[in-house]
């Protein structure tokens, strides 16, 4: 199912099946991947919670690229180990390149989680790897409060005061994650 | 010798119809290799710069939509039915954009050229005083002309329009297939660009007198007042709006004539307020473009005159809901007024003042004053007797008939969460409603999608009422060209690096939060010795945001081309100096030849002008192609999120040894180098994320290790500030230990050592193994290879 | 008196370098009101226009993406963060695709000009024969210009790149916002686009000798081959692709100088190959656009020279794939290949034939040739023994493994239902797959969704094999401009309306129905003494159906410009010819004043000159700028059903009466008229119904009753014949009874009184009441109050 | 519930809302329709039913514009009754008019039935109702085998090998128009 983009002149094209997905669907994705990369943003710092739950998915041993100022809030909470800085951009086109080695060394992802990130940069990058990582294929999933129809899976909007609702989400998405 | 006819004696029947007269050449520089250069004669460099800085794609659409065999689902990097791949699609989008920017520029330039030669001349010298030889650098670089009289730029322009109708030509469908090939002619169109602001901006400032080094001019320019509470309602006010001065030259030649000065107030949006100024500094300039709609909604104007670009495309429609009529004067944008140009303007004056018709065109710019001047002085006291700005009850009624429904904010560009500040509004909290009106860019999209009417633009504004008319800056009129002299005390320290860069603010009002990120990013980088150049609707918004003792940037900083300074150079196509600037470090601090040689300069200012620009509010396709020809000219860009939307970046990868690879001039040998610059155009998210970005992109191979020091210090110490910790990539940028901050020396010494595993003399506090490249002060880097001077044996 | 240097005796410091030279200036005509027009010059004209054929528009996309403030949704005409609302938004996309098309166009004409001026010099003479003395009768009508040489169009260019920019100039943001005025401006850009055609073309014919009226030419130009089928493969084939023929005339060139005209076949698609047969009429036509892809994909040519527009993007992919070298002759279609221009050829031509390279740039049209020819000699043997095309075998397995999943289908511009006809092959009957290889456009989006990677494209071919290998037609070389002398001969007999009209057939082969369209309205329209003149890829579709005796339109009808003839006019810019027949009827015949009187001329032909544009297949942006060209100069124009993603047609409104007023010259009288023509652009779905009303827009206010009583027999015949009964608006365009055709005159009249309650003398066969305007055959139709000759008392 | 577009990249925007109806739900709208139009083009002359189809439906009072060279079916079965010969771009461009007088002089329309019309034409044309027919709001329905997001209501795509579904959707949704 889609949704309305949260921009909502924000439609790309046919091949935008952005779907709406739930958090266990979305962390079902992220368990199963090869090599998963948690991609935060500067809306994290809008709440302690946000960053918690990028840390907790974290320490699930999926790294995370700091884009925006957001490593500001890890290094405040005094989590750096698998914290990389990183400019979006410049994340986006590592990505877009199969042999590119990785912020650790090891390789590209084949799942990259957006979270955190202002709606329409992020838009543009997840058409990017939408439109170039198809060999091979590279899934974006979006667990931010937006639909993102570049996304392979995203939530609906939440308005703000649904904010619990969608950091209840959040929750599911973390507790589901295996790895 | 004149244009004209000229009888020959001797030749009785023979008539010499005298075109161009050429005064005896005197060879002022050898003609460099490239002038006047076509779309394949620098695709070279293109193509060095395209293989450091891979052009990076983000689709803003999966389709084209460009002939009828579309649409044509690009998706998955698919081709179209006419064989398109989406990467060269999107490299098309952007020639297309930079292709409007720079006719945009071109267009004006011309039209502007026609003016002020039926006005002032073909012979109008262009005499930019005594601290000013190098008058045109970019067209002396680009074309090979020395321009001595306004007219001569008609040459110029004729190169410009040619080359633009060949680069529009590729745009059709069945003609360019690569991407990379695209990108080089953006570059070109980029190039063109620059070259049209400088025509544009030299030939306004050589007919009017515009700042430039004449006494008054340059740093010692007069501060104008910016905001919307700066404007004296109490007076009839005219409002000009756009980028081509001559109609509100007009207004103001007529408001002095008749000594109209203090009884009617001239105030401007975007460029037009800035070149306006510059006339005549009793001007105002009441905001940029993002503030351009709530202007009008609140009904300031008694009369809006509109020139070209960046005006509200349904300016009539607004300014009719105040009662405002407006006086378009420009061919670009007609509106479907009615041509009075040649009429008698007290009736026009009449029809305007009795609203008989909304608005009139007035083509000729000397008969716009008159009929503007009359029309807000009849006009101003019936519409003061109207009620314009919204009371309480109404703002109380609007604010609970909201019901939180969230289409408004779908519709925002910038997300913003309307319908909770309504809800707080209604329980008398104005106070998140009025903050959004910094975060507003003023679009009126979200008015349109609300289904109960609710005019939100005008109930932020309300909100936020006290505040506007407490909007009052100040700002330095719009100096102009950089002078020579300027740039002989600060060649050295630029390219050496001991003045860690030349900051140049940009562009447009598109941002995500606000005004104050371009009062941010002027500090932080003046107060840290960098030199600030600023230019269009940024230099404007600078000027709104004041330090703990209500103080501006223009007020704190100085205005000289020197470290510390922030400089207004001016409108748009004034962005063409900062260009000159970089050119002429080159030229008159490095006596590199100028003339026809871009290649050669380009290259020179890619190493060692560590000049980055930021167009943080980027919205324009005039922005794409001023970032373009700057990136050409080997100058970097940062633009802020929304400036992802123009499809491309040139992204570096420093984590590809093979790209960063550098050569010698003095004998060939090739190095591989630091990523300095690491990028030609990035996006960052935040202008926490931005402010070291921008510091990181002023390093130039180049760099003595003094240079690099104070450039190190300021890199770390912004990453520090905004993003809590030490920037990953700062050892990249290290060569020997002086390249270090002095005060942290030891400490980076230590972690280069444990972190990344260098080897250090301890006692001496020097590196024995780890750069990249071993530091040569005398190192002459340059990516073309016939500079070498002497090959290696 | 060339450029140059001029020492004046006695003033021996002074050197005059003299520029344009004027010879003494002969007054050929007097100039008219309007020389080099502006934006705003004919505005009036084109509302008048805009204000009978209102712009209607049907968006495409509701979103515009064009600036970072985007994308808007500006669906149910909203505004966007700009202000501009959808109509307006659609006048924009309109002028954009007609800029690009102009661009092309200019774009090409100036490059053009470069080339022939290098080779030919300036002062190479415009001569067309003794029958045609109005040389250029667009430039004479729009700059006042009349051109003696090649060199004196520079400046009709330096016009037209002028215009170009400021029209281009009012696309960004922020300019134009009324929709009248964005098509006011892409009606300008149209006329520019017909005069850069008229430039291209006429120095092409000048400096190359292309059929003119000199002897061989005009209605006596050979006839060529055409249709894939007649390329011997058994010789080194060279195909040349594009629409500018200097590279393919240096190949002609090399192959006559070196006596190998037989030896190598030289072979064309579009414009190109119109314009190589017109200079060397052994080449081969082999298709227009829409069979490019499979033209490649056969593999029939050795090397591949293109040079620009219409080419496929991924040619260089395409070629790859059959072995083909490709060389890229133009800067607007670089491929990314690398610039060989000044190799030795010899090396050139080892790297390709050896496949080094995908291809090369050779930018200097004269060393084309010497690489072209030696490339396609050297490596045809090893070609011939490679297989390209498809065997038996694979052809089912590729229909086998089709699941009719329906994705092509869905992706195909024409929703061709492959995935069926794919099930009937695999039982063993090719026939409908067969029958969709006139049906496809050859775009290739099916394959790129094909999940199983059916090369579907080349599967179609491969059943059509048979039918391919047989395609072999007849056209008449392109015979450029059309004498005056022929005018002189049907001038009276057009505007009297005894020719019924001259029919343009034009554009590009974007058909929903197959090639056999463009026979049908060819033939039905000369059959019935209509003139048919033909361009571009229409020319080339039309010669490749026959009649049952096995003739092409080409050969059963004859080549002059009258009753009857089908005219294969050349290339795109060719159509130029045509304006230049209609305007050449106002001059010529009707001795209308010519120079700088575009306006007046314009009006001429809307009201009197019953021509009509067929752009049955139009695709590109050079179509939208083409059409938009003949309707500002009064020619009304009929697209195919894919031209409605043009987004905007011209269209009439009959109900409405005022709508329809129109003067009487000699004394100013206003009349409400017949909807003469009905519309300037409009769609039709079916050929079947483009053929009636094709017909219609031939009617012309000033017909005399013999020429309307000829035009109404055609129409009823033509709607009775394809729609089966009589049109609902005949008796609109009756005056009198003598308009009626004459065989059916008691009938017609009959109806009208039964069906309309006109009163009919049936005794004088007369009509007494019901007409809603008098006959009169001296009646003077205009619509400019300025030509009113003497006012009514 | 949305589709996709017969043709593929046919995505005009966020207002698209172009549905897919039952036989039932468009008769309905039809039904309760001031002034309802039924559009046919050149389609209708495939086969007899399609132009039995549009006979049955004029039949019941609603007139019809016969667009393309459709005519000539109507022509050819004797039923011109209340059928007007008009160009599709001509017609539409009235539609557009809210003061126009209509085919037969009594007034616009509130809802148009497309049928029969090529694909892409009629796409163009539904795109202009529907962006430009919204004071008052004039809504267009597609009785076509294809998914048309242009049109307020549409059925999906059928295939060659469905279509006698489709024929029997047409009937259900000619025996449910009452009027
Ligand atoms: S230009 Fe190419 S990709 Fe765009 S619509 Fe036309 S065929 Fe499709
Ligand atoms: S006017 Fe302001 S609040 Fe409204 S949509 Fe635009 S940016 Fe958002
Ligand atoms: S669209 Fe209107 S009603 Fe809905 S949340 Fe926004 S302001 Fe409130
Ligand atoms: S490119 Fe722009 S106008 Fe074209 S389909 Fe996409 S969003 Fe619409
Ligand atoms: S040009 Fe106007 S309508 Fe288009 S994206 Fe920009 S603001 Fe929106
Ligand atoms: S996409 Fe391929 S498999 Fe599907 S119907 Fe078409 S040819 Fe057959
Ligand atoms: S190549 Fe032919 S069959 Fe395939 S999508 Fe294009 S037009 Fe349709
Ligand atoms: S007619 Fe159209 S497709 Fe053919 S060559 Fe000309 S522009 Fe290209």
């Amino acid at each position: 199912m889609a949704c309305e983009p949260f921009d909502i002149a924000n439609v790309p094209g046919p091949a935008a099946l952005g779907v709406v997905a739930t958090p266990e669907a979305m962390a079902s994705v992220v368990s199963s991947a090869r090599r998963p990369l948690l991609v935060v943003g500067s809306e994290i710092l809008r709440d302690d919670f946000y960053l918690d739950v990028a840390i907790e998915i974290g320490r699930k041993g999926i790294p995370i690229a700091a884009t925006g100022h957001s490593i500001k809030g890890f290094v405040q909470k005094g989590y750096t180990d698998n914290v990389h800085i990183i400019n979006l951009h410049e994340l986006t086109n590592c990505l877009r390149d199969p042999e590119w080695r990785g912020l650790d060394g090891g390789g590209s992802y084949d799942v990259v989680i957006f979270f955190g990130i202002l709606y329409y940069y992020a838009s543009q990058m997840l058409s990017c790897i939408r439109n170039f990582c198809v060999r091979p294929l590279m899934r974006a999933i979006s667990i931010d409060r937006y639909f993102h129809p570049n996304a392979a899976m995203s939530f609906p909007n939440f308005r703000p005061k649904d904010e619990d609702k969608y950091k209840e989400m959040l929750k599911k998405f973390v507790e589901n994650i295996r790895r | 010798m004149a244009k004209g006819i000229l009888d020959v004696a001797g030749l009785e029947n023979v008539r010499i119809f005298i075109g161009e007269v050429a005064e005896e050449e005197e060879e002022w520089e050898p003609m460099g290799p490239h002038p006047k250069p076509g779309i394949t004669t620098l695709r070279n460099w293109d193509f060095k710069l395209l293989q450091r800085y891979k052009p990076f794609y983000a689709p803003f659409c999966d389709m084209c939509c460009l002939c009828t065999y579309g649409k044509c689902d690009l998706s998955g990097n698919k081709k179209g039915a006419c064989g398109i791949r989406m990467d060269a699609q999107q490299g098309r989008i952007v020639l297309l954009a930079c292709l409007i920017g720079c006719t945009a520029h071109a267009g004006h330039a011309r039209h502007l050229l026609h003016d002020l030669i039926r006005k002032f001349g073909r012979d109008a010298p262009i005499d930019f005083g005594p601290e000013i030889a190098v008058e045109a650098p970019l067209t002396r670089l680009i074309t090979g002309i020395r321009p001595k009289t306004i007219g001569d730029m008609e040459e110029v322009l004729d190169y410009i329009e040619e080359q633009i109708v060949q680069l529009s030509d590729a745009l059709h469908t069945g003609q360019e297939g690569s991407f990379l090939d695209f990108e080089s002619k953006a570059l070109h169109m980029g190039m063109l660009d620059s070259l049209a602001k400088e025509v544009a901006d030299i030939i306004q400032i050589a007919a009017y007198k515009l700042p430039s080094s004449h006494p008054g001019g340059g740093p010692d320019v007069p501060l104008v007042e910016v905001g919307l509470g700066t404007v004296d309602t109490s007076k009839p006010v005219i409002l000009v709006i756009g980028h081509n001065v001559p109609p509100a030259a007009d207004i103001a030649d007529y408001l002095m004539e008749h000594g109209l000065e203090d009884a009617v107030e001239l105030a401007g949006i975007c460029c037009t307020a800035h070149d306006t100024t510059r006339y005549y500094p009793k001007a105002k300039i009441v905001c940029a473009l993002g503030r351009q709609l709530r202007a009008i909604r609140l009904g300031i104007a008694d009369v809006i005159v509109v020139d070209e670009q960046c005006i509200r495309a349904d300016i009539v429609e607004l300014a009719q809901k105040t009662f405002t009529p407006v006086i378009a004067t420009n061919d670009k944008a007609l509106h479907g007024l009615e041509d009075r140009t040649y009429d008698e303007p007290d009736k026009v004056v009449k029809d305007l003042v009795e609203g008989k018709v909304p608005g009139v065109l007035i083509l000729d710019p000397e008969r716009v004053g008159e009929v503007a001047v009359k029309t807000a002085m009849q006009i101003a006291p019936k519409r003061r007797a109207m009620k314009i700005i919204m009371d309480d009850e109404e703002f109380q009624r609007w604010v609970r008939l909201c019901y939180q429904c969230g289409n408004c904010t779908l519709a925002c560009p910038n997300g913003l969460r309307i319908g909770s500040a309504m809800a707080k509004a209604a329980t008398g909290d104005t106070k998140p409603l009025a903050e959004l009106f910094d975060l507003c860019v003023g679009c009126g999209r979200c008015e349109q999608v609300c289904k109960r009417h609710i005019p939100i633009v005008d109930v932020i504004t309300k909100a936020a009422y006290p505040y506007v008319r407490q909007e009052r800056g100040k700002a330095r009129v719009g100096r102009g060209p950089v002078w020579d002299t300027e740039i002989r005390d600060v060649g050295a320290p630029i390219v050496l690096g001991t003045i860690p860069g030349v900051i140049a603010i940009i562009g447009c009002g598109n941002y995500p939060n606000g005004t104050r990120d371009a009062y941010l990013i002027t500090k932080e980088f003046a107060d840290r010795n960098y030199i600030v150049v600023l230019t269009g609707c940024m230099a404007i918004d600078a000027a709104l945001w004041k330090d703990e003792e209500g103080r501006g940037v223009y007020e704190t900083h100085h205005g000289r081309f020197d470290a510390g300074g922030v400089i207004n150079i001016g409108s748009c196509v004034s962005n063409a100096h900062i260009h000159g600037a970089c050119i002429k470090i080159a030229s008159i601090y490095a006596r590199r030849n100028l003339r026809g040689n871009y290649e050669e300069i380009a290259d020179y200012i890619l190493n060692r002008v560590g000049a980055c620009g930021v167009a943080w509010g980027a919205m324009s396709q005039k922005a794409a192609s001023i970032a373009t020809g700057f990136n050409r000219l080997g100058v970097p860009a940062v633009v802020g999120p929304h400036g992802t939307k123009y499809r491309r970046a040139y992204l570096g990868r420093p984590d590809i040894e093979d790209d960063w690879k550098i050569i010698d001039a003095r004998d060939g040998t090739e190095y591989r180098f630091e990523p300095a610059p690491q990028h030609l155009l990035v996006a960052c998210e935040t202008v926490e994320e931005a402010l070291p970005m921008i510091a990181k992109l002023c390093f130039r191979p180049s760099d003595t290790d003094r240079g690099r020091s104070i450039k190190l210090t300021h890199y770390i110490d912004l990453h520090e500030k905004y993003l809590g910790c030490l920037p990953p990539d700062w050892h990249l940028f290290v060569r020997t230990a002086t390249d270090l901050p002095i005060a942290r020396r030891e400490e980076l010494l230590k972690r280069l050592e444990d972190e990344h595993g260098w080897k250090i003399d301890w006692e001496r506090k020097r590196i024995l193994e780890g750069p990249m490249r071993p530091y040569d002060p005398s190192f002459d880097p340059t990516n073309l290879p016939r500079l070498i001077r002497k090959k290696k044996e």
